[in-house]
């Protein structure tokens, strides 16, 4: 087994790990992490895989997607926490109740 | 509500109850996991990436960087996408209210100083790896995250934009990179071309300007969400 | 005369009494009741056969007055004449008015009815001689005089459902609905004695033939004396008139049925002279006197259903009878009434007290008390239970709470998520296999 | 001159709006009033630049297919660019008088976003492409739903975010799947390379569920109803008419042309799901005791009949099922507007004290009533055409269940629209406060409600716009 | 557009136009009102007229807008949506004098007349309704538009009225959608066409053909107040009397009849559906309907109540005719369809006058009324007697026909049936007219306004009495041409192909 695979299962392993915790996990910011772990699972995945080609030059465009990705996941992140501010703030607590508000 | 007095906890609610649940769970999840390995594992041997593609077309992209070229040529219409996704994400915190103000005790001398060393350099690094994403592993976003590194050192140093920058100035500087990448789209496709068809002899350069307005906005962007609100209007500290 | 005038003559003999019958028209008149025969008295007086067709009446109808015809016209003229003299009440009561007016269509269906030439014509006007007549007895009277109407009513209605079966069965069978037409088409049909009898029945109930009398006594004892004068020449008389000109008399022999027919007559008699005999009220003697009479009619339709020969010269001897009867019944009532007011004792005796509903009554008194148990009761009350069941069904608990707990728990994160997994997995799972 | 010129700027245009609305807010809304004009003016170009051509596809940057990202653009993307824009429009007007001068500040920029990204998507060939547009949308829908502020609408974004966010996840796993097995991300070049094989499973299981997650079929509508019915009445309609219908179209997408010749299985399985949604979102509407709530289980019902179609596997039923889409988008956008003005109005929307409000009202009842009648499926109206068009691809595929499932929702939705509508006929007094509705809230409402009703009478334009490039002509044909 | 094909979309626009003016107009606007809904309703009529008289000459009036591929919403005026427009154009015109004067003084008026201008309008389009998709379409518009009508005084009762109402016709509605695109994928068209379409079908689809007649029966059977599918029509009676008239006379319940003719003649043709053996059954039914209305029209002492009762057992004649195989059936059927409608729209507006001028609701109450108002108790008594089939009004001249088709198809029972029913009309209408102008009027009425020295206002009064007068015409003019029995004649020489 060439390491680059490895490094993909190792993705696949986080992102399973990621997913357990998101639906264990009750506080905001615990999810939001949980979802970001799950992400750079992925994005292990992507990269990883790219380098399969044994010795040649990995191929860039998972390279270039995971950088594009990494973004999107930042500025998504950045509005998950602001909003978990925002929740916590209104609401006392940073979590999701389990039952709409009424 | 009232029944929620005498409800039964939930079962993702610390407690006995959830234990087998997580058992289940982490069951499903290996399975999951394993699941996905297999598939990993058998995905064909030569892999049928795009490499050869990218190479061949390397020449006429304008840069040497074969990510650089995927990101702002090949596949140059998801960046500017996502560029959008990033001022997006600044326009979605930002309408959530004004910036939380931290009655932060004010930084020791030790900080103070370091960052009046550091924010100048990481500026020049910025300006670096900028550069240097043409041909070698860089480009704006590595760029723009150092500028941002800069930015987030400064605010927490308590610092904050002025009154006459957090204004348009500072929108303007947002949305220069999606507005600049947006631009140069649109003129290419005026003068004949299709959209982000850059000519060979210019992509270069059209690269390069794209890239150093979205480093900026990038930056700035980052520093931005940091504060987790938008700046309030008038004059402080 | 010219075919024009005869027709205009022709119609206005039913036509001007029932435009008299609106009490706007005849607001001005003084003598409504006597002008409305007008059309009739000058008819009577052009001694020629008129004849009138009115395709777009109906289903095509027409009027005609013959020579046989013309007797009963007199009669009715007479009849009428005289009743309209006895009617003659104080003009600017509202119930007078409305007598008025009963009287005048029964006026235009007694005489429409004896100039019809067809079954659709003389059934109509027969019906609405029919219920003017009902009016007639009814209005104003006191409680004896509306049950007669109610009796008269309820067999006027049975009567005219068996005529109207009568005329499906005939115009099963011809198109052309005229008298002459539907004797020859009806003669040789299969339904015939269907036919016959729903004819017998429809016009004895009619004309009160015994034993299907039941309206004839109440009748009699009840009516006013305009009433009580019309009521052998206009009710009775129709119906005897129906008969003949219903019943292909001339062109069937049936033996059996004349037989049957004849003994029913002779009962009828019997019955009238026993009866009137035990009753031995003098006020009741015009109503023997016409049970008697149409037992008589009866017993000689018999012969002439017997046999076709008979039948075909029954025809001018039946008018003459019917004629006669009509006479004579109003004159045995005028007399009776004449005598009445002379000494009242001998006309009415002690009333009997107490005069139970007969069983015709009662009968479907109880089918009606079943009826509403059957129609209004049990049906909706079992749609309501229903109805009932089913709310109660949407409201238990049970439903509501799977619902609503379902939805919570879908609600939960957790749950949700693992159901996610498990659909993605399934989602390959199911891939994979197929 | 390179063609789908129109495509291109119906996705460039928005995006530029965007940004003059966030750099000039007090111009928000002319700018993006402009702009949405402009957005129509497109896409009824490229409408016409399809009819005259057929089907287009378009490099961007030239470089064609494998390498660089392609744009397509067919009878099915037509059609969603075009109830987009139907919607689109009328939310623009209905927005002008619903938000205040603070709220429309960050309301015009994010909804350019959000109308960016659904067009960007719908003309996107490319299935990493897909995933940067449903990111898009997705934070540009959670922000327009925190707009509305308070708890709830917070607790509703929150989650909204973080179900979105994992959806994507799950779609980009799946995405890298397939780059790594076939080395594109082109629709067109994967459908020409797919084959079965665990990783391909691996895949489709992980993009399915992820875009169901986002279409929010049953049982994972869990997020929708606290989400649609917390959010600013506007960002409800667009939330229920365009963003759930987005990953939808994606599903259905990839299912026409990438996902391997699948069993009967699994289109038995999303039917089955479609069926339940259908009959436990009816249900639950029916349980609800707010109005916006109520609508929102219609939108977790109105989602399930489209997956209805799936069995089917026929034109006819795919055609029904986009044309649901259609007029569910539409309808339900009157709906909801129907509902904010309600809320506008009377400062609530409890449905058992709604009598005083909706008497009040009756332009907005009357476009309840009319787009009700669209959502019940009552002629003439285009939840009719729908309804027939699935009935019959039910009947003649031998499958007449999924027709009985039709039925029963349609009569489930009835009985919700008269619950609401019932009340306009009452007679009480007036409440003691209202505020009154901006005439343009109550006429767009209205007219949406009309478009409608008038889909319904004149099917058979939209129709055939459908069939350019044969979008289901490939494998759904049977 | 040329006029022939345009002709039906103006019919139409003749009362959707007005109505969809009207609901726009402010609540004060009273003449303008009035002048729009008159104006319509003349408009309608002339144009019918014209469009009569057009057919005579070889004019073919019909639209076409294509809705579905293969599929085209057709407005088509053909002698049998002819003899139902002329039907509803006339009575229109009536009712809507009735109305205004009826509802004169009352709350939201402008939406009531909006509402009944559509209600037409759907009425309308459902007789012109080429095919059976439009006929759908307007099938349901005619529940929508009508439901607003019968919650019109939005009282408790009103609105549970209604929402039966709507159960049962939304029920109705979506089996009928279901027959229907059944019928589609089977037949692969809808175009409704003397003698049927479906006869080449045949054996090959027989079970599938019984189902969808039973679709689709079920779904007009609701609005024909069918038997067990009649709940809604005795609640509905809470709607202002205008609206009780038209749903009776025209709109609803003959909607329904007339959407069983089609199906009957027009979709299966009576002799394919003859073949089917599903006549028999319809007859049955229609049968039992035509007893059980009567039954319970017997113990009703609400005056409405016992007129709704009476429509059930009434129209249950219509479905009689149709499903009785032959010709003279058929023409009952057809004519009674018309003469059902002019005689109970008579019943009902007296019914109306009786409330609205003396607060009079319950048979009980109407002793002696026939003293104060002659002229509407007049109008009654010719309604009630048509009704009995008492000759020579429009009421003989149905039962006439629907026993000769009877015996002439060898249904004989069923001429027992209608003895039945006569039996049970008098039952239920003699006491009435009896109370009405026999009994001694009490001391004062439970509600009454003054009219000076008219009995009521003229609005109300000239209605029944016009509507009265049209019964008397109808049966004694019936073999005069233009009448309805020689249209129904006429029709069934096409049906039959004679």
């Amino acid at each position: 087994m060439i390491p680059a695979v490895l490094y993909a299962l190792v993705g696949m392993g986080l992102f399973a790990l990621g997913l357990f915790a998101l639906i264990v996990h009750t506080h905001l910011l615990r999810k939001i992490l949980a979802i970001n772990v799950m992400a750079s699972g992925v994005f292990l995945v992507l990269v990883a895989l790219a380098a399969r080609t044994r010795g040649a030059v990995p191929d860039p465009v998972p390279h270039a997607m995971v950088i594009t990705g990494i973004v999107v996941a930042v500025s998504a992140t950045a509005l998950a926490l602001a909003l978990m501010l925002r929740v916590s703030a209104e609401t006392g607590r940073a979590e999701l109740p389990e039952e709409p508000l009424e | 509500m009232k029944k929620k007095s005498n409800k039964p906890k939930s079962i993702t609610e610390n407690g006995e109850r959830e234990a087998p649940f997580r058992l289940l769970l982490a069951v499903l999840l290996s399975a999951l996991a394993a699941g996905l390995g297999y598939a990993v594992l058998s995905l064909p041997s030569p892999p049928p990436g795009l490499s050869s593609h990218v190479a061949a077309n390397l020449e006429t992209s304008g840069v040497s960087n074969p990510v650089t070229a995927v990101l702002l040529n090949f596949r140059g219409y998801d960046t500017l996408l996502e560029l959008g996704v990033l001022l997006l994400a600044l326009l979605g915190v930002w309408s959530l209210g004004v910036a939380p103000e931290h009655h932060e005790p004010p930084p020791g001398p030790v900080l103070d100083m370091l960052t009046r060393l550091l924010a100048p350099l990481l500026i020049l690094v910025a300006g670096y790896l900028l550069w240097v994403g043409a041909h070698a592993p860089g480009g704006a976003f590595q760029a723009g995250s150092v500028l941002a590194a800069a930015g987030v050192l400064l605010l927490l140093t308590g610092w904050r934009p002025g009154a006459g920058f957090s204004g348009l100035p500072l929108r303007i500087t947002l949305a220069a990179g999606l507005g600049v990448f947006v631009v140069v789209g649109v003129v290419l496709m005026l003068l004949g071309g299709r959209l982000l068809e850059y000519p060979p002899s210019f992509a270069g350069a059209l690269i390069l300007l794209i890239e150093a307005a979205a480093t900026l906005s990038i930056g700035t962007t980052l520093a931005a969400l940091f504060l987790g609100g938008r700046p309030e209007a008038g004059p402080r500290r | 005369m010219n075919t024009t005038l005869s027709a205009i003559l022709l119609l206005s003999v039913p036509g001007y009494p029932l435009l008299l019958a609106f009490p706007a028209l005849r607001s001005r008149s003084p003598w409504p009741c006597h002008i409305a025969l007008l059309p009739a008295v000058i008819l009577l007086a052009v001694p020629a056969a008129f004849s009138v067709d009115l395709p777009w009446l109906l289903f095509g109808s027409g009027l005609a007055v013959g020579e046989r015809s013309r007797w009963l016209l007199a009669m009715a003229v007479v009849l009428w004449g005289a009743a309209a003299t006895l009617l003659r009440a104080p003009a600017n009561q509202p119930e007078s008015n409305h007598l008025t007016t009963f009287f005048l269509l029964t006026l235009a269906g007694s005489l429409g009815a004896i100039l019809a030439t067809d079954l659709v014509g003389f059934f109509t006007f027969s019906t609405l001689m029919g219920y003017g007549f009902y009016g007639l007895l009814v209005n104003g009277g006191e409680m004896a005089a509306q049950r007669a109407g109610r009796i008269y009513l309820a067999l006027l209605i049975l009567a005219d459902l068996a005529l109207f079966e009568a005329l499906l069965i005939v115009a099963a069978v011809t198109d052309d609905l005229s008298f002459g037409a539907v004797h020859q088409a009806v003669a040789p049909s299969a339904s015939l004695n269907l036919y016959l009898s729903m004819v017998l029945v429809g016009f004895a109930l009619k004309a009160g033939i015994w034993p299907l009398h039941f309206w004839l006594l109440p009748a009699f004892r009840s009516a006013r004396p305009a009433a009580a004068l019309l009521l052998g020449g206009v009710p009775i008389a129709t119906g005897l008139l129906g008969a003949v000109h219903w019943l292909p008399l001339g062109e069937i022999s049936s033996p059996g049925l004349g037989l049957a027919l004849q003994w029913l007559g002779v009962g009828a008699m019997l019955h009238a002279i026993v009866a009137g005999r035990i009753q031995g009220q003098l006020k009741m003697l015009p109503a023997y006197a016409a049970i008697f009479a149409t037992g008589l009619f009866i017993t000689a339709l018999g012969a002439g259903l017997a046999d076709s020969a008979a039948g075909s010269r029954y025809g001018d001897l039946a008018h003459l009878f019917i004629v006669s009867l009509g006479f004579g019944l109003a004159v045995l009532t005028v007399g009776i009434g004449w005598l009445a007011a002379r000494s009242p004792d001998a006309v009415a005796p002690a009333k009997r007290a107490g005069d139970p509903a007969p069983w015709f009554e009662r009968w479907p008194g109880a089918v009606v008390r079943w009826g509403a148990q059957m129609g209004s009761d049990t049906l909706p009350r079992l749609r309501a239970s229903w109805l009932a069941t089913a709310g109660r069904l949407w409201q238990t608990r049970a439903w509501q709470s799977a619902l609503d707990g379902g939805e919570r728990s879908l609600q939960r994160w957790a749950f949700a998520i693992t159901l996610l997994l498990l659909l993605g997995v399934a989602v390959a799972f199911i891939g994979a296999l197929s | 001159m390179p063609w789908l010129h129109w495509g291109v700027i119906a996705i460039v245009l928005p995006l530029a709006g965007a940004m003059s609305c966030f750099l000039w807010p007090r111009r928000a809304i002319p700018l993006g009033l402009v702009t949405a004009l402009g957005i129509v003016t497109c896409v009824a170009g490229l409408g016409w630049q399809l009819v005259e051509q057929g089907a287009q596809r378009y490099a961007v940057g030239g470089w064609g297919a494998p390498l660089g990202i392609d744009l397509y653009a067919d009878g099915l993307s037509l059609l969603m660019l075009m109830a987009t824009a139907a919607v689109g429009l009328g939310v623009s007007i209905y927005s002008i008088g619903y938000f205040n001068r603070e709220k429309a500040r960050y309301f015009w920029p994010l909804w350019m976003f959000l109308w960016a990204a659904l067009n960007a998507l719908f003309l996107s060939a490319d299935i990493f492409n897909l995933y940067v547009t449903l990111e898009l949308l997705g934070l540009a829908a959670v922000a327009l739903v925190a707009l509305a502020g308070g708890a709830e609408a917070l607790t509703g974004a929150m989650r909204y975010l973080l179900v979105s966010l994992l959806g994507s996840l799950f779609y980009l796993l799946g995405v890298a799947l397939l780059y790594h097995s076939f080395g594109s991300v082109d629709i067109a070049i994967l459908a020409a390379r797919v084959e079965s094989s665990p990783a391909v499973w691996a895949a489709v299981g992980l993009i399915s569920a992820g875009l169901l997650l986002k279409t929010a079929l049953f049982p994972l509508h869990f997020w929708l109803p606290s989400t649609h019915a917390s959010a600013p009445a506007p960002v409800s309609a667009l939330l229920s008419a365009l963003v759930v219908k987005a990953s939808f179209y994606i599903l259905l997408r990839l299912w026409l042309e990438i996902f391997p010749p699948t069993s009967a299985v699994l289109g038995q399985l999303l039917a089955l799901l479609g069926a339940t949604a259908v009959l436990w979102g009816g249900l639950q509407a029916l349980r609800q005791t707010r109005l916006k709530m109520l609508i929102a289980y219609s939108t977790v019902a109105q989602l399930g009949y489209l997956f209805l179609a799936f069995p089917l596997a026929s034109i006819t039923g795919w055609t029904g099922a986009l044309y649901m889409l259609l007029s569910h988008a539409v309808a339900k956008t009157a709906i909801f507007m129907a509902a904010g003005n309600i809320l506008y109005f009377g400062g609530h929307d409890r449905i058992a004290d709604l009598d005083r409000v909706v008497q009040r009202l009756p332009l907005t009842v009357t476009a309840f009533a009319l787009a009700g009648a669209s959502i019940m499926g009552l002629p003439p109206s285009g939840g009719f055409i729908a309804k027939w068009l699935l009935l019959e691809a039910a009947i003649r595929s031998g499958q007449w269940w999924w027709g009985g499932i039709l039925i029963l929702g349609g009569l489930l939705s009835a009985a919700w629209v008269f619950k609401v509508v019932g009340y306009a006929f009452t007679r009480s007094r007036a409440p003691h406060e209202s505020r009154a509705v901006p005439v343009g809230m109550e006429w767009s409402a209205l007219a949406m409600s009309m478009v409608a009703i008038l889909l319904g009478l004149f099917a058979s334009w939209p129709l055939a716009l459908m069939e350019i490039g044969l979008p289901f002509g490939g494998k759904g044909a049977e | 557009m040329s006029w022939d094909t345009g002709m039906p979309l103006l019919v139409l626009a003749s009362s959707l136009l007005p109505g969809l003016v009207i609901f726009f107009l402010p609540e004060e606007r009273i003449v303008t009102r009035t002048t729009l809904n008159l104006a319509g309703a003349t408009l309608k009529l002339a144009l019918v007229g014209v469009m009569i008289w057009g057919a005579l000459y070889g004019h073919h009036y019909e639209t076409r807008l294509p809705i579905l591929p293969g599929l085209d919403l057709v407005l088509r005026a053909d002698p049998l949506s002819i003899l139902f427009v002329a039907l509803s154009s006339i009575l229109w015109l009536v009712t809507t004098i009735y109305a205004i004067g009826y509802l004169e003084g009352s709350p939201n008026r402008s939406r009531f007349f909006g509402f009944f201008s559509l209600c037409v309008t759907a009425t309308v389009g459902v007789a012109l309704a080429g095919n059976l998709i439009t006929f759908l379409l307007f099938y349901e518009l005619l529940t929508l538009v009508t439901y607003p009508l019968i919650v019109h005084r939005g009282t408790e009762v009103a609105r549970r009225a209604g929402r039966t109402y709507l159960i049962y016709t939304i029920a109705g509605g979506t089996l009928l959608l279901l027959g229907t695109v059944w019928l589609y994928t089977l037949a692969g068209s809808l175009d409704f066409t003397a003698r049927g379409f479906l006869s080449g079908l045949g054996g090959a689809h027989h079970t599938a053909l019984v189902i969808i007649f039973v679709l689709l029966i079920g779904g007009l059977g609701v609005k024909a107040a069918l038997i067990p599918l009649h709940g809604w029509l005795p609640q509905a009676m809470v709607a202002p009397a205008p609206v009780s008239a038209l749903l009776h006379a025209v709109a609803v319940v003959k909607a329904g009849a007339f959407g069983i003719m089609r199906v009957v003649y027009d979709v299966y043709g009576i002799q394919f559906a003859a073949t089917l053996g599903v006549t028999l059954p319809l007859a049955i039914v229609a049968a039992v309907t035509i007893i059980y209305g009567s039954m319970r029209a017997l113990f009703q002492d609400d005056l409405k109540r016992r007129l709704a009762f009476s429509t059930v057992s009434q129209v249950a004649y219509i479905v009689l005719g149709i499903a009785i195989v032959g010709p003279v059936a058929t023409i009952g059927g057809l004519v009674h369809l018309v003469h059902q409608g002019v005689m109970k729209i008579t019943l009902f507006f007296c019914a109306g006058n009786l409330a609205e001028t003396l607060g009079i609701h319950k048979v009980s109450e109407m002793n002696g009324v026939g003293r104060r108002m002659p002229w509407t108790m007049a109008a009654f008594t010719i309604g009630t007697f048509g009704m009995i089939g008492a000759p020579p009004l429009a009421g003989f001249i149905s039962k006439w026909y629907l026993g000769v088709g009877a015996l002439d198809g060898g249904q004989g029972w069923v001429v027992f049936i209608l003895a039945g029913s006569s039996l049970l009309n008098a039952g239920y209408f003699l006491p009435i007219l009896y109370a009405a102008w026999f009994k001694a009027p009490p001391d004062s009425w439970p509600a009454e306004r003054s009219f000076g020295r008219r009995e009521t206002a003229w609005a109300l009064l000239a209605p029944p009495v016009v509507t009265a007068l049209l019964t008397l015409a109808a049966g004694l003019l019936a073999s005069a041409p233009f009448s309805p029995l020689q249209w129904a004649r006429f029709i069934t020489t096409l049906e039959y192909a004679l």
